[in-house]
């Protein structure tokens, strides 16, 4: 049971590790945002499993799968509303970035994102920015 | 006894309801108090007679020594007899004089309250209580001073009173409490009972210095005597009862009280004989240039208290016997003609002397009642103030060191006196009717039934001296000179020098009242310039030299920006606990041996170097992120510590903090002006020198263990007693319930002064 | 508990904030900073956690759950600061 | 209308406040013997529904709130001050630990206490104080 704990913290450890990396080298705010989020999430979710294995008692095992819980759901949404955040307010890109298709289905100043999918009604709100 | 002193202040509260629904007997009515306390006082006079002092004894704060123990002798009974006496007439002709005034009831009110408090001052055996009781009197008679408090003057005059008698009552109680612990007990009747206790005490010159300063301020003395002369713009019963008959004797009977005890020295002696004699002098000097009635009456008392001062100064027998004779003799006139001038002022409108004229016909009986009080304050035979003078030129006269100077003075002041009585009591009368702004007519019945009775009591007791003799002045002599004496006082003491010198006096009295007029212009053109050296000047200036301090002292503390504030919180921190903490104590700082893993090393590295970070930072909200991971390494290491509650706390403070910043933030621009280098190294200085401290105190503190820390009993207890394992939780909310229960309310007026000041820039907004 | 396995498991933590710190000071914009806050909130629950193995004290877990659960609140602060217009500066 | 959140932030937050609150309540119920307590429930449940008035707004928040916070706070000073009256009618001092132990069928032996009504107190005055605050703010805001 013990190797079991031990190899689930070591690789939880690591990938936290590779997330601080990627926030470290990453060019620019979105690519930061996937290690940081993935990586972190990942991690923090493996060490909390470990040590809930750790602890036999089904009290604490709840709790550590409670932990693991929000941080799988957090991590995104916070991602989220930052990313958001961070493209609205016109945050810079990494120069080699290719793609982005968001920009032509945004009406930057309602904030409102639109899938084109809309009926036509729709569609000419969005149209007079 | 206790129900006695007190019934004043019970009185009191039920005055202005009592006064309102009686309406106008009122007078006669409330006058049955102080009249019943009058009987009561008389009743004990026999007992003290024979066998001396009496204590009663009340508990009020026994483990502090503070009781309400009440000693009844001579001096304190004739006080008391005073009081209630003069109180009698007083209350009467306050009902008379203030007759229709909307606030008579308050006053009412307020003049019990300063009886009761007089009455406790003069009778308290614990020196605390009668401490409590003298500032007592001096709150009421601010209250009464600035009774119409409309005018400006008064108050300015009130406040001029108050500030002065309350300076001198806080340098007494310093004495008051240094003779207490010096004598080893509070109590009057022990400090008293052996003389030399005090006297070969070290301290003693302290203590007599402490205690002549709150006399002489309450006694108006001489550099301190200006308030006096401004507290006429009282109502007359005031000036009439307060600042003639009893208030200004406080200080008198202070001094008279500890004379067995603090006197007999010649540091006694000279001080209080030079300052009595000086006091005496400007009294009369000042009366004869006023022409206001109620001026005149004003600096003579202030040369009555001069002279009593002097008499106990010199402290022979027969000064003491002057003393207490003139004390008698002063409050029965100077009441009597401070009613008389009321009536005058009340009929005539006016209180300018040279305005009055041949008031004989109108006003007989005020007429009459004035020729013998003044008779009685010039010092005339038969009335009782003839013996109190003769046996004042006794004293002066035999007095050991100061006798010359003295009896000089007495007899210049004397002069002066007599001819201002003469002015007070004919002037106005005689002569041809003049112009005043009021009709004049007789005053009503209740405004001459005091100084009818005093008047003629000052008759009755010059005729008959044996009356007072044996009665009261005999047991008070007893009680200041500390031993008992046998007293006489008898109109004719043969041909002696005090006889020339009355002789002498009335003569230059007659004088000076028939070329008053170019006394007065003499003064006007040589002496104009007394008025700018006066004592009060001084007041003003210190009083004008306190204003500006304040100011100057707010301008600099209070200067509006937040970082002054802070700076100065933290210099005085730093100064003050370094200090103590370098200066004193002097244990070393060891920075012992801890082990300590590398991951505490490396957070503790990461949480400096955000702090760090987080104040060089130019960006506003850069600096919160940086703060925000400040707090979460400051919850590791709560965790390090094993104290799971703390990290928990500090994890949701550091979440709040963020959330509430950035509500906050969203108004606030980037930081403007950074401020310029040589503010930031000053701001880093004063950090740094926080910091240093406190890591320094944190390292002592650590390497001392005085006692083993209550956290073992607690542990311990916190099951036990209180059911619970978790002991941060059981303090907070069994074992400190009630510390934590202001901090709920604090907690809860921040956030209502949040909303409130957020409410109201909302609402200027809107404006 | 193999003793080396924790230490290793802090040194990759520590080092993981370490590179985040830098990021958090360093990071030009303001969400790259709240990006690093978010990652330091992940490594301190781990920490804890991993302390919780260390000492064998299975309390902390509530401390890591309730960070689990109120960490991210400051990412979301920060997006509505942005969003409202708030200067980045 | 003042802008909201976006959607996805909308539905975590209708998602995770039961949980918050759930996990609040549980935090202060068992204080008395395991990390917890009044204080830090009260802080918990405060950043619930800070989440919530970030992503929805300060109208809908204050009606999820169902009392105004001032009013709570209120009532939390009072529940914390009438705690420690009973005492008083024992003959004991103010604030005194008084217990009484009662069994509820679910739980089996359950300790009510003057304690834990007096921690109930804090909850609400935290909660009270800080949401007056943080909605006092938001409002300006807008």
């Amino acid at each position: 049971m013990n190797t079991v704990v031990a190899i689930l913290i070591l690789i939880g450890a690591g990938f936290i590790f590779i997330g601080g990396l990627g926030a470290y080298r990453m060019p620019d705010m979105m690519l930061r945002m996937h290690a940081t989020t993935k990586a972190g999430a990942l991690g923090g979710g493996l060490v909390a499993i470990a040590v809930g294995l750790y602890f036999a008692d089904p009290a604490y095992l709840v709790r550590t799968i409670a932990i693991l819980v929000f941080v799988v759901l957090t991590a995104p949404v916070a991602a989220h509303a930052i990313a958001r955040a961070g493209y609205f307010t016109g945050v810079p890109f990494w120069e080699k970035t290719l793609k982005d298709e968001l920009r032509e289905k945004l009406d930057t100043k309602g904030h409102h994102i639109y899938s084109g999918l809309e009926s036509n009604g729709d569609v000419e709100t969005r149209r007079e920015d | 006894m206790l129900i006695a002193v007190l019934s004043g202040f019970i009185l009191a509260a039920a005055s202005p309801w009592l006064a309102r629904s009686v309406g106008d007997r009122a007078g006669w009515l409330l006058a049955a108090l102080p009249a019943a306390l009058f009987v009561y006082f008389l009743g004990f006079l026999p007992t003290v007679n024979e066998s001396g002092a009496q204590v009663i004894h009340y508990p009020w704060i026994p483990d502090l020594d503070v009781n309400f123990s009440f000693l009844v002798d001579g001096l304190s009974l004739l006080f008391a007899l005073l009081i209630s006496g003069i109180g009698t007439f007083i209350i009467i002709y306050a009902g008379g004089y203030l007759h229709g005034h909307p606030h008579l009831p308050r006053f009412y009110a307020i003049m019990f309250a300063f009886m009761a408090s007089m009455l406790g001052l003069v009778l308290s055996n614990n020196l605390i209580t009668l401490f409590v009781f003298w500032e007592l009197t001096s709150v009421t008679s601010y209250l009464l001073m600035g009774f119409n408090h409309e005018d400006k003057n008064a108050r300015w005059c009130a406040l001029q009173g108050l500030l002065v008698t309350v300076a001198g009552g806080l340098a007494l109680m310093a004495g008051l409490i240094m003779i207490g612990v010096a004598a080893g007990s509070f109590e009057l009747h022990e400090i008293l009972a052996d003389d030399d206790v005090l006297r070969e005490h070290p301290w003693y010159v302290g203590m007599l210095i402490l205690v002549l300063i709150g006399s002489f301020a309450k006694s108006a003395q001489v550099p301190l005597h200006f308030w006096l002369p401004n507290a006429m713009v009282a109502p007359t019963p005031v000036s009439a009862f307060l600042h003639s008959a009893t208030m200004v004797k406080a200080g008198v009977y202070l001094l008279a009280r500890f004379n067995p005890g603090l006197g007999g020295t010649d540091a006694w002696l000279y001080t209080l004989g030079i300052v009595g004699a000086l006091t005496m002098f400007t009294g009369s000097f000042m009366a004869l240039r006023s022409t206001g009635i109620k001026a005149v009456l004003a600096y003579t008392t202030v040369m009555a208290l001069g002279t009593l001062v002097m008499l106990i100064g010199i402290g022979t027998e027969g000064a003491i016997i002057a003393a207490m004779a003139f004390l008698l003799a002063h409050a029965l006139y100077k009441a009597s003609l401070f009613m008389l001038a009321g009536a005058l002022d009340h009929e005539t409108g006016t209180k300018d002397i040279l305005k009055m004229g041949g008031l004989r016909q109108l006003m007989p009986i005020t007429f009459l009642a004035s020729c013998v009080a003044a008779l009685s304050l010039a010092g005339l035979p038969p009335l009782f103030g003839f013996i109190a003078k003769e046996l004042m030129f006794e004293a002066t006269v035999g007095a050991p060191g100061l006798a010359f100077f003295t009896t000089v003075l007495a007899v210049v002041s004397a002069m002066m006196v007599a001819g201002m009585a003469a002015v007070f009591a004919i002037r106005p009368f005689t002569g041809k009717l003049k112009e005043t702004p009021k009709k004049p007519h007789e005053a009503p019945p209740s405004m001459l039934a005091g100084p009818v009775v005093l008047a003629t009591l000052g008759l009755l007791f010059g005729l008959m001296g044996f009356i007072p003799a044996s009665g009261i002045v005999q047991s008070a002599v007893g009680a200041v000179y500390g031993s008992p004496i046998e007293v006489e006082l008898y109109l004719w003491h043969g041909i002696n020098l005090p006889l020339m010198l009355s002789i002498l006096a009335i003569a230059g009295g007659v004088a000076l009242f028939l070329r008053w007029e170019q006394v007065l212009d003499f003064y006007r053109e040589r002496l104009g310039f007394i008025d700018r050296f006066g004592a009060e000047r001084g007041y003003e200036k210190w009083y004008d030299g306190v204003v500006w301090l304040a100011e100057w002292q707010t301008r600099v503390l209070q200067s509006g920006y937040l970082r002054t504030y802070l700076t100065i919180t933290v210099l005085t921190t730093v100064v003050l606990t370094g200090w103590t903490f370098f200066g004193h104590t002097n244990s070393a700082v060891t920075l012992g041996s801890m082990d300590m893993h590398f991951y505490e090393v490396a957070i503790a590295g990461v949480v400096v170097v955000g702090a760090i970070a987080a104040s060089v930072t130019s960006s506003r909200i850069g600096a919160a992120a940086t703060l925000g991971m400040v707090g979460f390494g400051v919850a590791m290491i709560y965790v390090l510590f094993s104290a799971p509650d703390l990290g928990i706390t500090q994890i949701m403070i550091e979440t709040l903090t963020v959330i509430l910043l950035v509500l906050v933030l969203f108004r606030l621009p980037g930081f403007l002006n950074l401020s310029k280098p040589a503010d930031r190294v000053r701001d880093a200085a004063v950090a740094f020198s926080l910091g240093t401290l406190m890591t320094v105190l944190i390292l002592a503190v650590n390497g001392v263990t005085v006692t083993d820390p209550i956290s073992l009993q607690l542990a311990e207890w916190s099951y036990t007693e209180a059911q619970g394992r978790n002991i941060v939780n059981v303090i907070l909310v069994d074992f400190r319930a009630l510390d934590t229960l202001g901090e709920l309310f604090v907690i809860g007026l921040a956030a209502v002064g949040v909303y409130a000041m957020i409410r109201l820039r909302a609402e200027d907004k809107q404006r | 508990m193999a003793s080396w396995v924790i230490s290793i498991a802090f040194l990759l933590l520590i080092a993981a904030l370490v590179l985040s710190f830098i990021r958090l000071v360093q990071g030009p914009s303001l969400p790259d900073r709240v990006i690093a806050l978010e990652l330091i909130a992940l490594i301190t629950t781990a920490f804890i956690l991993v302390y919780a193995v260390a000492v064998d004290v299975p309390a902390f877990i509530d401390v890591a759950l309730v960070l689990a659960l109120t960490g991210f609140m400051a990412a979301i602060g920060f997006a509505r600061f942005l969003e409202r217009g708030g200067n980045p500066k | 209308m003042t802008p909201m959140g976006s959607l996805i932030l909308r539905t975590t937050a209708r998602l995770l406040l039961p949980l918050l609150i759930l996990f609040s309540v549980f935090i202060l119920l068992r204080g008395h013997d395991e990390p917890g307590g009044g204080f830090i429930a009260g802080l918990v449940v405060s950043v619930a529904f800070a989440l919530y008035l970030f992503a929805f707004d300060v109208a809908r928040t204050r009606e999820l709130m169902g009392a105004d916070p001032r009013f709570l706070l209120g009532l939390g000073l009072l529940i914390a001050t009438l705690s420690g009256v009973p005492q008083i009618f024992f003959g004991q001092a103010f604030f005194t630990g008084l217990w009484l132990p009662i069994d509820v069928p679910g739980l089996g032996e359950v300790k009510l206490s003057t304690p834990l009504v007096f921690d109930i107190g804090v909850y609400l005055v935290v909660l009270g104080a800080v949401m007056t605050i943080v909605l006092a703010l938001a409002e300006a805001e807008e």
